[in-house]
């Protein structure tokens, strides 16, 4: 049974500088709240492991948590840039960004490796693309049947893994519905998973037999943050705000106006905080 | 450029002429942006069976709204089944399932090959765009890949600093030789023409210009020397009901993402 | 989408002497209704892939359907042997029966590479066992990566796979839920699928936007056969008749009780029969 | 051979003594027949708290009656969540989660390897048993391997016709020398003792007499000469309580099948 904890001491107790940390989240359930505390613990030298790098990673870039990316698209979904992102890499601010770059396939296929324990994940990809001139961790390995070369990446095994789920219940046991991305592969590839949930409830009322629960014994620490995921979605409990999406693409172009950002609503704020953030479901 | 009077936008002319080339019968996967609203206009018009699935794991979506990205709940809301990314690029993408790929990109190639990665040398960017995202084995595994994109000669150019998906590579059968059996890039939709690739050489030709666009004017948003089909044909302007359609659906999209 | 066909139509049309045919069904769902057709149209030089073979294959291998079996797990489950499956293989009755034989693991690995369109699946495997000496389908990749050696068998490709499920929409969209077992990646991996459902319905009426669905293009043929899943069992329409599961073992164990119940159950039987056959929920 | 007058079976105290063995965070990977009953027993006794997973996808079950199949629709109604196949052998059992697999077979010999695939050649076999199914990858990936089989000569053989699934090899560190982390068969629990690998050359070794058993009777079942402790102990005899809730089970599920 997993550990129910506060944000600030799930953070304190398992994210330490310099770990491998993967915080998933496709669009939906991205776990904002998780990524705000770390940033005011100072946590520093972090390798980030994301599909979609999105606002969470460019803010943990930005204050310059971050020594590494692994991603494989880093941008403000219908929106444009990430700036923080783009200003680390360009130019080195607040310090150089070295990144690992794959595409979503072989992203998606190196946490289902991670999840099954398996050293690489192997996949038809990167066909006559240049990814694998930079990438050194894009290898292959040749189909014992038929000869075909395939591509192969490491998996992805993170120190800890960080999702928001729609809730627990009082052993643990965590419900994901709706676009559940790569979550379950992120918390079963991870050594150890923290999962912030909107709510704690007696019965999960999961819907399906095949409904996408993660048994409370995978799982390191539980904590409930309402509106945990603003402003990314919850599904059934608030909508993505698409507004703020929109919003921050002026607020993170420039470096004072971002760290006034962070000022105002990391440092100065509470996992609390996250609750008045959710829109209407 | 489009004149006003024409009655329709060159951003609608592209979009409305890359849904009319969407069959009944396709799987399409979309991407965010153009490809979204042409792939939801067929789905409004003339393809009312099209499944479309983008790649956050929603199939047979049916959205009211365009989604401002891949994932909104909106997609979830309404789509046959959501499943988990991993089996998205497995079973259905690297499975062979997707009948039309969308794509776009920063810049591209007379043989379709796409740039969404960086503009300069890759360890040190002049401008670090978002990267592949799914479009390497997009391009590798739909049957054939549909691309939207402005022209512009910094967009349309004479060579790639860096390939981030495979269209046609060098040319020819260069495709096959890499083990490829899908036919790659097949149209290229753009604000004032339409292109396809030479059948043999597989160099990317004008075979329709857009009402009010010329050959010169199509030539000069182009930094590689641009070939037109001996046939070249006028794309039919936009009908009442294909504006009228796409405009409300993004007068719905405007009101829905200005809500918070 | 699919044809809504008769089951004599859908298996006269799709399957064919020589095919080889994947018919899953994890205990749960297994389409016995459609074994029994296949008997019916006396279907020869099958090569039949399933991880259990039960007694739906047993039926199949003592009418001489089969060839070939490829298989993990050859016993009629909590009873004992499948004594057809034994006769053939101990004594060539009715005719020699070619083995190729995995593990579970390899088995269910191998159907998700097949809808996968991969040519082989790789896992951890096999350690210390005999199987790979008698199986030259057993092979090994090196992780390019860490060096270390893992199993690979070659992807399911199957001519033709056949399920059962819940129920199916009028598009021919079909719902599985309970274990599920690999049929999904049985239909995916397969060139044709033909799925039986207990019903066609207006609305699936799927409990959860993550229940298990194959869309209606994804299958060649659908057809209605209640109670097409007996002895085995559909969830939340009938049980699993674990009686009959025990009284086969009488029934199969001698070649002329086996013969007069194929006559008696299948050859005089259509698949109306199977609705009359199902216990209560 | 237990004499009536002890007031339980010898199969009823083999369960129990598997029963016994079973910790409440335990996560199970469990096998029809013996280790069904096991399992449910510790979970209705001293391991409420226990984890079972069946094979066929079902995670954290709790059937009020034993499953004829590792698949009946009890395992599922009564499951936390139910997974498909792949998953459950690509994420759970080789994602190393199992904290105790339950292996029994038809064969087994003095380094707990399993024999559940033939006895003769394997082309020609006299008798052609199931096979392994899940065993082969259940007893590398398990932390470590309970087994539970009645003795007798035939069963406790000198030598295996077939390794279905490795023990302890040839002893020793044999699995080690394959690269494996878990612990192998820790535990074999028969109707007559129970055995325990030597933790050097992990050669099975009777630690403990069931009531009413003899060394003599032991050796008698076994085609290898057996080795015992220096310390043998009796197992303790069922309490009331174990004998009456198994009781109760099998009671409650042989009510269940015989339906129809």
């Amino acid at each position: 049974m997993p550990a129910f904890l506060s944000l600030a001491e799930a953070i304190a107790t398992h994210v330490k500088d310099g770990d491998t940390l993967a915080m998933e989240g496709f669009t939906h359930l991205i776990p904002y709240a998780a990524g705000h505390e770390i940033i005011r613990q100072g946590r520093k030298h972090l390798t980030l492991i994301r599909m979609t790098p999105d606002i969470l990673y460019d803010q943990l870039i930005g204050v310059g948590a971050a020594d590494k990316l692994i991603f494989s698209w880093g941008g403000n979904p219908g929106v444009g840039s990430l700036h923080r992102l783009r200003d680390a890499v360009e130019n080195g601010w607040p310090h150089k960004l070295a990144i690992e770059e794959h595409s979503h396939a072989a992203m998606a296929n190196a946490y289902e490796a991670g999840a099954a324990n398996l050293p690489f994940a192997t996949f038809r990809g990167y066909i006559g693309a240049d990814l694998p001139k930079v990438n050194p961790n894009i290898r292959s390995v040749t189909c014992p049947f038929t000869g075909e070369v395939l591509a192969a990446v490491p998996a992805h095994r993170p120190d800890v893994s960080i999702i928001h789920a729609l809730r627990a219940d009082r052993k643990g046991n965590v419900l994901l519905e709706g676009i559940v991305g790569v979550q379950k592969e992120a918390v079963l590839a991870a050594k150890k998973a923290i999962v912030t949930v909107e709510e704690i409830v007696d019965d999960l009322g999961a819907p399906s037999p095949n409904s996408v629960i993660l048994p409370g014994w995978t799982i390191t620490a539980v904590v409930a943050v309402p509106g945990g995921a603003h402003p990314s979605y919850a599904q059934g409990y608030y909508k993505r705000d698409n507004a703020f999406y929109i919003a921050w693409d002026p607020i993170a172009r420039e470096r004072d106006t971002f760290l006034a950002w962070i000022d105002a609503h990391v440092m100065r704020a509470t996992p609390a905080d996250f609750a008045a953030r959710r829109p209407a479901a | 450029m489009n004149a006003p009077s024409l009655g329709f936008t060159a951003t609608e002319m592209m979009t409305i002429a890359a849904a009319r080339v969407l069959r009944n019968d396709d799987v399409c996967f979309v991407g965010i942006g153009a490809p979204s609203a042409a792939c939801n206009l067929a789905r409004l018009t003339h393809a009312p069976g099209i499944t479309l699935i983008y790649e956050s794991g929603t199939i047979g979506t049916e959205p009211d709204v365009l989604p401002l990205s891949i994932g909104d709940g909106e997609l979830c809301d309404t789509a046959l089944t959501t499943v988990a990314v991993p089996e998205m690029f497995r079973y259905w993408l690297q499975g062979g399932r997707i009948t039309v790929g969308f794509l776009g990109g920063a810049q591209i190639d007379r043989f379709a090959n796409l740039n969404t990665t960086v503009v300069g040398p890759y360890d040190a960017p002049k401008v670090r765009l978002p990267g592949g995202g799914g479009a390497p084995e997009i391009a590798a595994h739909s049957r054939e890949i549909f691309i939207t994109m402005a022209m512009g000669s910094r967009a349309f150019v004479e060579k790639l600093p860096f390939i981030t998906s495979m269209g046609h590579g060098t040319g020819g059968d260069h495709r096959a030789r890499l083990g490829l059996k899908t036919l790659g890039p097949t149209r290229v939709m753009t604000d004032r023409c339409i292109l396809e690739p030479d059948p043999d050489s597989k160099e990317l030709t004008v075979v329709s210009l857009h009402p009010g666009e010329t050959r010169e004017g199509v030539e000069a948003q182009c930094g590689w020397p641009l070939k037109f089909a001996a046939d070249l044909k006028e794309t039919p302007a936009p009908t009442a009901e294909e504006l009228e359609v796409l405009r409300a659906l993004h007068e719905r999209t405007r009101r829905a993402h200005a809500g918070g």
